[in-house]
């Protein structure tokens, strides 16, 4: 046990963690961070704070993450390269762990042009990969990046994230691979529509033994909509939505959609239960965080083990 | 100029070819001989040659000037040095045999040293009597040249008229006058001889019905040719001979002395007189006002010519001309007025009509004239009953006697294109009496060293051409002359007439050599006709060919704005300036050439294709036929007789089997053409060839397009519905094959133009009509009680094909016209057929109860065919999607894209025997180009300044045809020898270090400033 | 090569305009090869100024020249008997050329009349793209030839983010997903293996982070 | 006020455009004298400068004539003509000049009436335009160069 981080302990324990996510708000509205938070309250084991999620400008997940920390929850802070450079990093970082934040996941971030400052300049200074491997760093070595001894080292369960359906498919295991060599402790990978896909994939994690190495949280998204689907299939980047997915929604009226895609979520933490190396699951309700609960009671993971 | 002696290089004189006359016809023959670097003898018993042509105001179709038209090629004639000219000359022997003729030449005195005479005019001026002039109309023409471009360009004396030879003598500041000239005899050797006479015209005086030469008001067709030309009598405007007035109604009476029976008529039609007279009413209404009434009496509207139906659509509806189906009785003049009082009768009408007109014109056709008939006695040639020369059923232009060709008129009554056919056609055949010409015969520099001009200020000439009517009619010459004065570096400018007449070319030459000129601007007709002819003066003087602009004058500017005349002047001001600003950029430049691949491709394996193949062939040329069929033949394989009852057949085995053995041809059965590159000369093709489509390339230096045309199968009349209705091809074949089926009809119908001259075909199939006459008699021969009935619309049996028409009406076939707005109808009804049609005469509806309708449906193009080689071959076509020559009068089998030549039924519809001419002719034309050897590309290429070349290979890319590379020195090349051109690279260097040579940027802006200063 | 683009004609128009006599200068080099700032631009942009004050009711001289290079002393030298003639100098060479031209004639005004956008390569007729980072320590050798600096749209240096899709960069269809080059290229010449190998956080300092860059050859320095 | 009458300059290409408007003279065809023609061996080698300087100089309007897409005799000169073309008119409308007053038409050399009917219709547009904008000054045309 490296850390006090509320999901290590969980995974530590052999149980299936669950995460779900919170986007901090537009604005300077704690009330807001609070009401999402309070929604996942006993379900999930940690929530992830999103940092300026598809580059628009957010409540900084370093902040919205002490707000969810004080309510005696578990924030994960999400930290992307494209906001920061390794000085701004280190700073969040130390004092986010200063705070009681103790376990954060490092993304490289969506680029800039999606966002609402398509005209930043991206920062880039280091990647994801540099960035787990700098906050291995801080915590094993007591060390900044710069190579100085750090007074208080921030003692960070770290994550990242793993898109088993971008492609090319065959670098996606050796991607997880290079993160778990630079010392990441739990992924939490894209929403999984394609099953069979993530299947394989996990095959290829296993077969070079890598479960052993790391924990991986499996994404679920539970569909609003067949036009949220539609919209997943051809929009997203890196979105893997089988047609069979947004024909079983076409199958029903609008009104029973909602409800038939949460069942395809349970339905999927079903299946994927069986697989073997996925630790947890990492449920993405977007703008729909109320029904986290009712996912994860009706798959079965409900109540949360007490660590 | 002409060139009198031989010159001391002279080949062997067993090498000549005798050309027996000047007109349009000879002067092809002789020009195409000269080309194939063949030495030619051109002898005509006029003073200058130029035959009939000279005297046309404006020829059909496209209504253009002929002197300008016609122009070019004279002086070409006097300038080609294996072509001499010997006017005034006849032939009075000839001896020995085809290969080695023996030619006695008789060459009547000048009077006149040609080499000495400056043509000033000064003796037809003070001794007009004595000075040989214009034929025609009136006797004392404007000019006493027989036109303004005559060649030679020196008058001639008739000495017997001259009362004080010591006098005439003064006059001539020249010292030309040759008072003791005499008869000349000589003696020369010739290989072979063409000829080329032509045909005098009608004289309609023997007539007593017409008035013709009794009446003033009544002329003939040349008459009122020299009425409205501009060197004529009335200096262009149209008169009547009787009180000079403009008349304000004039008619035209066809097939004047031909197609008849009566006293002085001659049976066969003159083929020429639809056209003519057309030609003459719409350029009346066009030229001299569009309130004169115009109508033409006619029996049968024969335009069967390539587009002449639509020239023919054209003088009825856009200038309205109105058109009378009826031959005039009588004419009568009135006393008082002059004028003429037609009687006629309209076909469904009982009662006569008569008419008033303010003048008549009498279209007249051709007559062998006696001194032919004697020249055929001489040549030892057969003649058909009507003086013409007989010849070969399969090939026009020979004669019954080996080593003697015919062309044109003399051959049989044709127009200006089918003579220009034939005259290639009868130079190719020449060819074959002389032998193979050595390859490595060099030709020698035709033009003095070149002045260096560089450094030099520029010194300019403008000279502007009034080119008779058509520039000085509109233009104010000499203002405009005033204003080219008052720019600084033009040194002499001035009126020159007609500008590409000999005379005013030399007088251009001179004032170029007198004021040191070193830039011309000459102002006339298009550069893209006259520019080489003016560029070759350059060269006489001593200049680059590339110091001369020539501002089209003509055609871009009193052609299309005649009716504003203000407007022309100033445009051309600003035209001339744009001339004279762009002419002192010009710098002397160089032409680049690249030896010629001597190989031919022939596409097409038919009759035309095959024949062109043998005739090029058998000159060493190495020939591909290409033919998309399993085998050799084409459409002629469906054929079994000629109208002349020749067996096709036999006829075409015999050619297929010569092409096979021939050891310089190659034949690509079952083979398509994929692509093509190169330029003229040099090109490259790419073929898929055999059942397995193996590619291949070939090079070749010429290509003869012979591709053929399909025959038209509409769906009409209950063709491909109703069992006994029968195209005539069908009926060919029947004839024999199924004699007793034949005999069995009791009435066949014949149904004329079934797919042609219609909205959505509009030609005409020129074939039909006699193939119709063809099978006519021979259903009457086979079965003489078998009732025949034609239903046309206008019976085409032009020329000699006029003797089977009325062939047929002697052997009781029954003619019955129909219009498309009354067209027959087939009814089959329980298996029997039935022709519903009105009948004008009886002017009501008939039945005709039929056995067998034969419908005559014509060629129509092969489309698909024709579109994929014009893409790939960037070549023209018309209308209705046959290949379109470079000109359609004088140019017919030469494509505007260089090195490609047109034959057959590609070009246009038309019977074997034409196409067969064709064939030779295109083989002609094309051993012209071949033997020039090397392909002169033009000074026209890019040009890349090393200095400033950044590298950046933009010219590298855009280039089409993958010309530049960056050479070792590290910056752009681009070899003269490859350049095709275009100037896209120059275009598109961002370092502007290419320059496309005669379009330098500084070129095309300057005459931007020309265009807009002051 | 450095690869620019012609700055919109009314930026251009709104430098110049209180000049009535131009020094127009382009630049025989990179902007000539992209097409930016060669004699032929220069003689369009002459052109395009002198229609604009044709409607404006001025008058404007303007004299073109071209030098072979307007980032070197030498060749801005040409410059010289030139200069006291025209009121202003308009560079149509990259900012290097204009930075050189303005340096040396401290007296006149010199604006750019291109946007100097990157160090590019030339893909066919009329396309350039981008490169080369100048970061300063190149990595080309472990990534196969092809650099994440320049082409990654993230400078991603240890693989591609999730956002590739069909093999093309999450910004545009038409960005080539430049790890996925590389992850063809390394499979190509059989180096699969470097792929795992972690690449440190880059130092920026020779590309720039450690202020402008200079360099000297001592060997070859007066 | 004095009826305007434009200057117009056409870079006709040799082998269509150049050939077609001989053509429309030896049928007559009348068509507005306003029309200048320049000829060029191919619209490949018309320069987006030349265009330029046209107008500079004067020209109200001005356009080129080249072969029909597909038939140029040098392959795509024309549709390198094309795409200057278009650049002009884009420098054009930057500078607030009407961009119809450059144009690109094709025709091939048969197609006399299609030359005077392109030469009247760009007549008419360029009269509606009215003068060029460098003349409406009263600076004239003249520009130093």
């Amino acid at each position: 046990m490296n850390t006090e981080s509320r999901l290590e302990k969980i995974l530590a324990s052999g149980a299936l963690a669950v995460t779900s996510e919170c986007g901090p708000p537009r604005g300077a509205r704690p009330e807001k961070v609070k009401e999402k938070a309070a929604l996942l309250k006993d379900h999930v084991d940690g929530i992830n704070v999103t940092d300026n999620q598809t580059a628009m400008v957010r409540m900084s997940s370093f902040a919205a993450g002490i707000i969810i920390k004080q309510m005696g929850l578990d924030p994960i802070m999400q930290m992307v390269s494209r906001d920061r450079n390794r000085l701004a990093m280190q700073s969040d970082i130390i004092g986010a762990y200063a705070f009681g934040i103790n376990t954060m996941l490092c993304l490289s971030g969506d680029h800039a042009k999606f966002g609402d400052h398509p005209m930043a300049q991206g920062v880039f200074d280091i990647d994801s990969v540099q960035m787990i491997n700098m906050v291995r760093r801080m915590r094993d070595e007591e060390t900044f990046q710069g190579g100085a001894k750090i007074d208080g080292a921030p003692k960070m369960f770290i994550g990242a994230a793993a898109n088993p359906f971008a492609d090319p498919f065959e670098l996606r295991v050796m991607r997880l691979a290079k993160k778990i060599k630079a010392g990441v402790d739990f992924i939490q990978t894209q929403c999984i529509f394609n099953l069979d896909k993530f299947e394989e994939w996990m095959k290829g994690v296993t077969d070079r033994g890598l479960d052993e190495k790391v924990h991986i949280l499996a994404g679920i998204t539970p569909m609003k909509s067949v036009g949220m689907a539609r919209y997943m299939k051809n929009k997203v980047p890196g979105m893997d939505i089988p047609d069979a997915v947004i024909k079983r929604l076409e199958g029903v009226s609008k009104e029973q959609q909602p409800e038939e895609g949460i069942k395809m979520a349970v339905e999927s933490i079903e299946r994927i239960k069986e697989i073997k190396g996925v630790h947890g699951f990492h449920i993405m309700a977007i703008e729909w965080e109320e029904k986290v609960p009712q996912i994860v009671e009706q798959a079965g993971l409900y109540p949360r083990p007490k660590v | 100029m002409q060139k009198n002696n031989s010159s001391e290089n002279a080949l062997s004189p067993d090498r000549r070819v005798l050309v027996i006359g000047g007109g349009v016809g000879g002067i092809r023959a002789a020009l195409d001989l000269a080309e194939s670097r063949r030495d030619v003898l051109l002898i005509d018993k006029s003073y200058a040659i130029g035959g009939l042509m000279t005297q046309l105001d404006r020829t059909f179709p496209t209504n253009n000037c002929d002197l300008c038209t016609v122009s070019p090629y004279l002086s070409q004639g006097a300038r080609e040095r294996h072509l001499e000219i010997k006017p005034m000359t006849s032939l009075t022997k000839l001896e020995g045999e085809a290969g080695a003729f023996s030619a006695t030449l008789v060459t009547e005195p000048r009077f006149i040293d040609t080499d000495k005479c400056t043509a000033c005019g000064e003796c037809a001026k003070q001794f007009p009597e004595a000075v040989r002039v214009t034929p025609g109309l009136d006797p004392r023409a404007p000019t006493c040249m027989r036109y303004p471009q005559a060649t030679p360009f020196a008058f001639s004396i008739d000495m017997a008229k001259v009362t004080d030879i010591a006098a005439l003598k003064k006059v001539c500041r020249a010292d030309a006058i040759l008072a003791d000239d005499t008869q000349s005899k000589t003696v020369i050797d010739v290989a072979s001889v063409v000829l080329c006479v032509g045909a005098d015209l009608f004289d309609p005086a023997v007539l007593d019905n017409y008035g013709g030469g009794k009446f003033d008001n009544v002329v003939t067709g040349l008459e009122y040719e020299r009425i409205m030309s501009a060197s004529g009598p009335f200096q262009g405007n149209l008169k009547r001979k009787s009180d000079g007035r403009r008349p304000k109604k004039v008619a035209w009476i066809q097939c004047v002395g031909s197609r008849g029976i009566n006293k002085g008529d001659v049976p066969y039609c003159s083929g020429v007189c639809c056209m003519y007279a057309l030609k003459e009413a719409m350029v009346t209404r066009e030229r001299f006002g569009d309130d004169i009434d115009t109508t033409i009496f006619f029996m049968d509207m024969r335009t069967y010519g390539k587009d002449y139906e639509l020239y023919f659509n054209r003088a009825r509806d856009e200038y309205k001309i109105r058109m009378i189906r009826s031959r005039p009785h009588s004419i009568v003049e009135t006393a008082e007025t002059k004028n003429l009082s037609i009687t006629y009768a309209l076909e469904d009408k009982p009662v006569q009509e008569t008419e008033e007109f303010d003048m008549v014109v009498l279209s007249t056709g051709f007559r062998v004239g006696e001194d032919t008939k004697n020249l055929a006695g001489v040549l030892g040639i057969d003649v058909n009953p009507y003086d013409f020369a007989a010849t070969h059923p399969f090939n026009p232009v020979l004669t019954s006697k080996p080593g003697v060709y015919v062309c044109g008129v003399i051959e049989s009554p044709k127009d200006i294109p089918e003579t220009m056919v034939q005259a290639s056609a009868a130079a190719a055949m020449a060819v074959t009496d002389l032998p193979v010409i050595p390859k490595d015969r060099e030709m020698d520099e035709m033009f003095p060293p070149e002045r260096d001009v560089r450094g030099q200020d520029p010194r300019i000439g403008v000279f502007v051409c009034d080119c008779g009517f058509e520039i000085g009619g509109v233009l104010d010459v000499n203002k405009l002359l005033e204003t080219a004065k008052t720019h600084p570096e033009v040194a002499v400018a001035r009126a020159v007439g007609y500008g590409c007449s000999s005379e005013s070319m030399a007088n251009i030459e001179a004032m170029i050599k007198e004021n040191n000129l070193n830039r011309v601007v000459i102002g006339g007709c298009s550069p893209r006709t006259h520019e080489t002819k003016f560029q070759d003066l350059l060269q006489r003087v001593g200049l680059n060919k590339y110091l001369v602009e020539i501002v089209n004058l003509r055609d871009q500017n009193t052609w299309t704005h005649m009716n504003v005349p203000d407007q022309a002047q100033s445009k051309a001001v600003k035209l001339l300036n744009v001339g004279i600003a762009g002419v002192r950029k010009n710098r002397p430049l160089v032409d680049h050439t690249l030896p010629m691949s001597q190989n031919a491709l022939v596409v097409g394996g038919g009759v035309t294709g095959m024949t062109a193949a043998l005739k090029l062939a058998d000159q060493g040329i190495k020939t591909y036929i290409v033919e998309r069929a399993p085998s050799l033949g084409g459409l002629a394989r469906s054929i079994r007789k000629t109208i002349e009852g020749e067996d096709v057949g036999v006829f075409v085995q015999g050619l297929v089997e010569k092409v096979a053995a021939h050891d310089n041809i190659q034949v690509l059965t079952r083979s398509i053409i994929v692509d093509h590159s190169g330029m003229p000369g040099l090109f490259k093709t790419g073929i898929q060839t055999g059942v397995r489509m193996n590619y291949m390339q070939i090079d070749h230096g010429v290509t003869v397009l012979a591709t053929g045309a399909m025959a038209n199968r509409p769906a009409q009349y209950g063709l491909g519905t109703c069992t006994n209705v029968i195209t005539q091809l069908e009926m060919d074949s029947l004839l024999e094959e199924d004699t007793a089926r034949i005999q069995s009809m009791e009435q066949v119908v014949m149904i004329q133009c079934v797919g042609s001259r219609e909205p959505e075909n509009p030609n005409c199939s020129r074939i039909c009509c006699q193939a119709a006459m063809k099978n006519a008699l021979r259903i009457k021969e086979i079965s003489p009680d078998t009732q025949i009935f034609v239903l046309y619309r206008d019976m085409r049996t032009y020329g000699f094909q006029e003797e089977y028409y009325r062939k047929a009406r002697d052997l009781g076939v029954k003619f019955i016209r129909f219009s498309l707005d009354m067209r027959p109808k087939v009814v089959e009804t329980d298996n029997i057929l039935a022709v519903h049609t009105h009948d004008f005469i009886l002017d009501s509806d008939i039945e005709i109860a039929a056995d067998c309708v034969v419908l005559s449906t014509g060629l129509i193009a092969d489309d698909e065919t024709t579109e994929d080689l014009a893409l790939m071959f960037h070549l023209p076509r018309t209308g209705d999607n046959f290949f379109l020559e470079d000109h359609v009068k004088l140019r017919p089998v030469d494509m505007a894209q260089r090195g490609f030549f047109l034959a057959g039924t590609a070009h246009s519809p038309k019977t074997i025997r034409e196409s067969i001419t064709q064939a030779h002719a295109a083989a002609g034309r094309a051993q012209t180009l071949l033997a020039k050897k090397e392909i002169n590309l033009g000074a026209c290429v890019a040009k890349v300044d090393p200095d400033k070349c950044a590298s950046c290979l933009v010219c590298v890319r855009v280039c089409p045809f993958d010309v530049p590379f960056i050479n070792a020195e590290g910056v752009s090349q681009i070899d003269a020898d490859k350049c095709h051109g275009c100037g896209v690279c120059a275009g598109d260097c961002p370092a502007k270090a290419i320059q496309l040579l005669a379009y330098e940027d500084d070129q095309i802006l300057a005459k931007l400033d020309g265009l807009f200063e002051r | 090569m450095i690869t620019a683009e012609q700055k919109p004609i009314q930026e251009i128009i709104q430098y110049i305009a209180p000049y009535g006599r131009i020094l127009l200068v382009g630049c025989n080099e990179c902007v000539t090869v992209c097409a930016a700032g060669g004699r032929k631009e220069v003689g369009l942009l002459a052109s395009a100024l002198h229609l604009n004050s044709l409607k404006q009711g001025k008058t404007i001289d303007i004299k073109e020249i071209t030098l072979e290079r307007q980032c070197d002393p030498e060749y801005v030298e040409e410059l010289a008997p030139y200069i006291d003639g025209a009121d202003a100098v308009l560079s149509m060479a990259c900012g290097c050329g204009v930075q050189t031209v303005a340096g040396r004639y401290k007296k006149s005004p010199v604006f750019p009349a291109v946007n100097t956008r990157f160090m590019g390569a030339s893909l066919g007729q009329g396309v350039w793209a981008e490169r080369c980072k100048g970061c300063g320590d190149c990595v080309l050798g472990i990534t196969g030839g092809i650099c994440p600096v320049a082409r990654c749209s993230k400078h991603l240096l240890n693989g591609p983010c999730g956002g590739t899709s069909n093999g093309q960069c999450e910004i545009s269809p038409d960005v080539d997903c430049a790890w996925r080059l590389i992850w063809e290229r390394l499979k190509a010449l059989g180096m699969e293996n470097r792929y795992e190998d972690l690449m440190n956080a880059k130092d920026w300092r020779p590309g720039g982070a450690g202020g402008p860059g200079k360099i000297i050859r001592e060997d070859l320095a007066q | 006020m004095e009826k305007f009458e434009p200057e117009i300059v056409a870079f006709c290409c040799h082998y269509c455009a150049y050939t077609a408007a001989d053509m429309a003279g030896s049928k007559r065809i009348s068509y507005p004298s306003n029309v200048k023609i320049i000829r060029v061996p191919c619209t490949g080698k018309v320069d987006a400068i030349h265009l330029m300087k046209a107008l500079e100089k004067g020209a109200d309007g001005v356009y080129v004539a080249g072969c029909l897409e597909g038939d140029c005799h040098f392959k795509n000169g024309n549709i390198r003509a094309l795409a200057r073309v278009d650049r002009v008119k884009k420098v054009l409308t930057e500078l607030g000049w009407e961009p119809e007053r450059v144009a690109m038409v094709n025709m091939s050399a048969g197609m006399g009436e299609k030359f005077a009917r392109t030469a009247q219709e760009f007549t008419e547009t360029i009269k509606k335009l009215g003068p060029s904008p460098g003349k409406l000054t009263g600076n004239g045309n003249k520009v130093a160069s």
